[in-house]
């Protein structure tokens, strides 16, 4: 009757992905000390030869991949199902765990002469815990699994931002360990409430089951509500821009390109597996509202910022924000349901392009704080001698994410533009371009002032590591070459396009225009112009420097905790009448 | 409506230290209502018929829990004068309280519209606990059907004590967790400190062992345990080991780690993560509880101790 | 109308949840607010009781599978407990203040942002 | 028998009620921590025991007997202990802070 409550060939690498990293926790506390690195490489290496496997594996069967654990079969025991989108992530995330491991060996490494030392030791266990919470997040098929899954990563990712100790980091960690905490019991709460309808927690067997009801809606608000709070979706961010602007860069990373996915992904889970045919078109046209709204307070907060690590983290919120358009293009009206399909494939595709390059951002941020002492972007001249790799580094981050050939995110954008078009929501279409064009803005901004010459008497910049450069600019690649998966993927190739041909290179060159124009417009300070052009730009400033200040005085109150509070609340509320309305 | 007394005096009072614990002005009372709260939600498990969660709840969610937020209250006394200058507006609250009430009012209906007759898996966990070779389906639940979820409990205890550790400031990194109790060696606290520990420990030891048949267990067992040592500590008749040593990380991970040995024996036997081979369920269940009783009890204790604040000499 | 014992658990934990939310909105003071999640976290479990009591068969006192979930709940809602409490005294130990409220993003990555008061205005600690 | 039993325990748990009544009224009536507490710990601990003794008669076997007699003893020691610790501190406080 249950299709799929059976273990399938290569089932077994699933369990396996979950507990490596896992076993190299308890290894390294046993062993501490230096050893806490080596047993990390050496759990990284295994993990990732784990994860190549379940992808040649699930490719093979063509199927999603099962293992029953434990041999008992849902509802009364605990089923692993790897579908195509959790293959994916899989893959991505090993692949950032890599970079981000190699980056932060020198980082992290235990200073000679000290037999065990705080930070260096319990960076590698947080790392490695981050990726077994993941991995569990994307293959559990039972919700109360999911559930622990959620609290496993944030009990990795709290300690990680505030790894330095210092007053600031501490209170960033409080404020984003209790708001994650109201997200969790939210969560469960919701599982509670399936149960008591529906006596399983099993997916696949809940899918059927499922029907309208007071009960099954309250589930889904607060359930929804709660996971966004851990996602940090606008206006539900109040924790995001200290804790992932404070923590250290190769913490930073695994923050802002790994653990806000793992929320994320239970909400597809939910949307799209749970519940496809109960919440209906117009809480998913909320849902990609606040997304839409994420973007435009993130992109234009960004450009205020005097600090790169707090530009990075504000683009985080806007990207975030980015993931969520894709809800209600993912909606089949002609059955009613949340399907699996393109347009999904876009918002994944999304998430693991913004994994890779925010990840490698973040690590450029850190190699720009070595070589210049200070991460202020006013005053970055130089560092494009000093450490070309960085500035590339940052450069090809920042293309991918503005969604230009051959990036995942170009993709990305295609495929929801096209959904989009076939679906009639052409409101979503400007989104999407105009999202691109406000991503654009900061980068180009960063890049400026990047590429600026230095002053005659600028203090030298010192020079980094090479393999932390390596592994940076390793990452960004990986991004700006995700396109190319359309090759051979689940993604129709014909959305790829020759890069150079008039069409495509026109695009290019429009989005970078608009986004430089957007940047004279609404950063803050400017870098240094050409007279003309300064005064050109002056006079449309007076409009929309108020209107930037107005953004993030609006957003300024959205972080204060009470304000926060009340609208976890009401967007937990507008969820619930939404789908409520739909029926 | 008519409401059972039986059910209702408990449910009442429940509800009552609920609202008292949140809007009583000082922290301190508060903490102390939720040490009550948590003792009478013990009672309406028991009501509930559900003695196991009475015994983690009395244990862990009212005994542990309760402990950690007097000590830390008793502690940050001093800030509390200048957290109330910062209460929210009232429009804010008013708001906060509307919604709040619509959360309650959606769940009250929620709560009043249940599915009759309820689902249950009552019936397929009994039909099943025959070849676990345990007597209470709990305990069948949470080591055999549902033993990924228990393992993946311990491995949540253990990151909560990396995360404790982790606030330890560097020059501490490697010594003993928490201050040094100083207490009358002749006082009632060191008295009651050498008198209850064995019997605790005997205490700790049975309902661990009950739980293959009768409501207990290994957390609650454990945690009975935790408190007899830390009792100890607070009596200052015994220190927290630094937490550099080598035998005290040992201990702390073979519980989990002997949990997945267990798991991968399934794979060999078996072919199959944490399956029991037919007829060794009981005793294999047995060493993952054996294994993990330590560790637990440990892991709790130094939770509670807190994040390492003496250098090692 | 007849109101089991189970229902009134149910609607009593309804009222927890609800009372709970409030106080971790409302309440500027951190440890009220953690207090206000066990609150909440409670009202969460005695829901699940109320769902598994109704669930009783074949003599059991009610079904053992939500019983075994809110056991591994409870000890997750310690554990979270435990490390907002020990970050809470910890921040309070560092800055000799415990407000959530600071606006002003931290920057890690800038040692001159509070250089002096990082030692000076260490409190003195446990009264 | 079984109906001398039940009457007995009618008896031997109506008193223990009323002991635990007894001390909650002290409890809340009596005007200083020291005489609140000699409320709370006699009362209680008299209470308990005749309640433990009043079921005592429909316990079966003797060992569950004798864990309802185990626990009465540990309420006891504990009861007797956390008054004395109370009580210290409750005296140290006063010195403190005289009453005026």
């Amino acid at each position: 009757m249950i299709p799929d409550a059976s273990t399938t060939p290569g089932g077994w690498l699933l369990p396996l992905a979950i507990l490596m990293p896992f076993v190299g926790v308890l290894a390294g506390l046993a062993l501490g000390g230096r050893h806490a690195r080596s047993v990390a490489m050496l759990t990284i290496a295994a993990g990732l030869a784990a994860a190549i496997a379940i992808a040649s594996a699930a490719l093979r069967m063509g199927d999603s991949l099962v293992y029953v654990l434990g041999g008992w079969s849902p509802p009364l025991g605990i089923a692993l199902r790897a579908d195509g989108i959790a293959v994916a992530m899989i893959v991505a995330v090993a692949v950032v765990i890599t970079g981000i491991g190699i980056y932060a060996r020198t980082d992290f490494a235990t200073p000679r002469g000290v037999g065990e030392a705080r930070a260096p030791m319990l960076y590698w266990m947080l790392l490695l815990a981050v990726w077994g919470s993941l991995n569990l997040v994307f293959v559990s098929g039972d919700l109360f699994t999911l559930y622990v899954a959620l609290e496993l990563l944030t009990f990795a990712g709290v300690p990680l931002v505030c790894l330095d100790g210092k007053g600031e980091t501490l209170r960033a960690a409080l404020r984003y360990l209790v708001y994650a905490l109201a997200g969790s019991v939210l969560y469960l709460l919701g599982v509670v409430l399936l149960y008591a309808q529906y006596g399983t927690l099993d997916i696949a067997l809940l899918a059927p089951r499922v029907s309208p009801g007071a009960a099954t809606w309250t589930a889904m608000a607060m359930m929804t509500a709660g996971l966004l709070a851990k996602t940090a979706l606008f206006p539900l961010h109040l924790w995001l821009p200290p804790a992932h602007a404070g923590a250290p860069p190769a913490a930073s990373a695994v923050l802002s390109a790994l653990v806000v996915k793992g929320s994320f992904f239970i909400v597809i889970r939910l949307w799209l597996d749970v519940a496809p045919g109960l919440v209906g078109l117009p809480a998913a046209q909320l849902l990609a509202g606040l997304g839409a709204a994420a973007i435009l307070f993130g992109s234009v907060i960004a450009l205020r910022q005097a600090r790169l690590k707090l530009l990075i983290a504000y683009s985080t919120l806007a990207q975030i924000g980015y993931l969520f358009i894709m809800f209600p293009l993912a909606f089949d009206g002609a059955t009613g349901m949340f399907v699996h399909g393109d347009a999904l494939n876009a918002g994944i595709l999304q998430a693991i392009s913004h994994a890779t390059a925010k990840a490698a951002m973040f690590m450029a941020a850190g190699l720009v704080y070595k070589s210049c002492g200070h991460d202020r972007i006013a005053d970055l001249a130089g560092i494009a001698r000093a450490s070309p790799l960085t500035v590339l580094t940052f450069v090809f981050g920042g293309v991918a994410l503005m969604g230009v050939l051959p990036s995942g995110a170009y993709l990305a954008k295609k495929l929801l533009l096209a959904a989009a078009d076939g679906s009639g929501q052409w409101w979503w279409e400007s989104v999407l371009v105009t999202g691109g064009l406000l991503t654009t803005s900061y980068v180009v901004l960063v890049a400026a002032q990047m590429l600026r010459r230095p002053a005659a008497d600028a203090p030298p910049r010192a020079s980094v590591p090479r393999p932390q450069e390596l592994a940076a600019l390793a990452l960004a690649l990986c991004s700006l070459a995700l396109g190319l998966t359309a090759v051979f993927g689940p993604v129709p190739s014909s959305f790829l396009g020759n890069p150079l041909a008039p069409k495509e290179l026109g695009a290019t060159l429009m989005t970078i225009a608009g986004g430089t124009v957007l940047a004279l417009l609404f950063a803050s300070p400017l870098p240094p112009l050409p007279a003309a052009l300064s005064a050109v730009a002056s006079r449309s400033r007076r409009v929309t420097l108020p209107l930037g200040a107005v953004l993030e005085g609006i957003d300024a109150l959205l972080r204060r905790w009470a304000v926060a509070g009340v609208s976890l609340l009401l967007v937990a509320l507008a969820f619930g009448l939404l789908m409520h309305g739909d029926v | 409506m008519i409401v059972d007394a039986f059910y209702a005096a408990p449910a009442l009072l429940i509800l009552a230290l609920g609202v008292y614990t949140t809007f009583v002005r000082d922290t301190f009372p508060a903490t102390v209502g939720f040490l009550a709260y948590g003792l009478l939600l013990t009672v309406a498990w028991v009501q509930l018929h559900g003695v196991d969660v009475a015994l983690t709840e009395a244990a862990i969610g009212g005994g542990l829990t309760g402990l950690l937020l007097v000590r830390a209250s008793a502690k940050l006394r001093a800030t509390e004068a200048g957290a109330r200058a910062q209460r929210p507006s009232l429009a804010l609250r008013l708001a906060a309280a509307v919604l709040c009430g619509c959360v309650t009012l959606a769940l009250a209906i929620t709560v009043l519209t249940l599915p009759d007759p309820a689902p249950s898996l009552a019936v397929e966990a009994l039909a099943h606990i025959a070849p676990t070779g345990v007597g209470n389906p709990i305990t069948a639940v949470l080591m055999a059907y549902r033993a990924m979820d228990t393992l993946l409990e311990s491995i949540v205890l253990l990151l909560a004590l990396v995360g404790v550790w982790s606030l330890a400031p560097d020059r501490a990194w490697g010594g003993r967790p928490g201050p040094r109790y100083n207490a009358d060696p002749d006082g009632i606290l060191a008295f009651i400190a050498r008198v209850l520990p064995p019997i605790g420990i005997i205490v700790g030891v049975y309902i661990f062992w009950v739980g293959a048949d009768a409501p207990g267990g290994k957390f609650q067992g454990a945690t009975i345990v935790a408190a007899m040592w830390l009792l100890t500590l607070m009596a200052g008749l015994s220190d927290v080991p630094p937490i550099s040593r080598r035998w005290m990380r040992v201990l702390l991970v073979a519980g989990p780690a002997v949990f997945i040995a267990v798991g991968i024996v399934g794979v060999i036997t078996t072919g199959t993560f944490l399956a029991y081979p037919d007829g060794w369920a009981k005793p294999l269940i047995l060493v993952i509880e054996f294994a993990l009783m330590p560790s637990l009890a440990l892991t709790l204790g130094l939770v509670l101790a807190g994040a390492p604040e003496r250098p090692a000499p | 109308m007849i109101v089991t014992g189970a229902t009134l658990f149910g609607l009593v934990a309804a009222g927890l949840i609800g009372v709970g939310l409030y106080g971790l909105i409302v309440n500027p003071q951190p440890l009220r607010k953690i207090l206000a999640f066990n609150v909440i976290g409670s009202g969460v479990f005695l829901l699940f009781g109320v769902v598994a009591r109704r669930g009783a068969a074949l003599g059991l006192g009610g079904d053992p599978v939500p019983q075994a979930l809110l056991i591994t709940g409870i000890v997750v809602a310690f554990s979270a407990t435990a490390l907002a409490v020990t970050v809470l005294l910890r921040l309070f130990e560092e800055t000799g203040s415990t407000t959530l409220a600071s606006d002003a993003p931290a920057v890690a990555s800038e040692p001159v942002v509070d250089a002096g008061t990082g030692t000076a205005a260490l409190p003195t600690r446990g009264g | 028998m079984s109906a001398v039993a039940d009457v007995f325990s009618y008896i031997a748990i109506g008193a223990g009620a009323f002991f635990f009544l007894a001390g909650t009224v002290g409890l809340l009536r009596f005007p200083d921590t020291l005489t609140r507490l000699h409320a709370l710990t006699k009362a209680d601990n008299l209470g308990l025991g005749l309640v433990v003794l009043g079921l005592l008669p429909h316990v079966d076997g003797v060992l569950n007997g004798m864990k309802l007699v185990v626990i009465w003893l540990l309420v006891l020691l504990s009861g007797a202990d956390a008054g004395q610790l109370i009580a210290r501190a409750a005296r140290r406080a006063l010195r403190r802070h005289p009453p005026a």
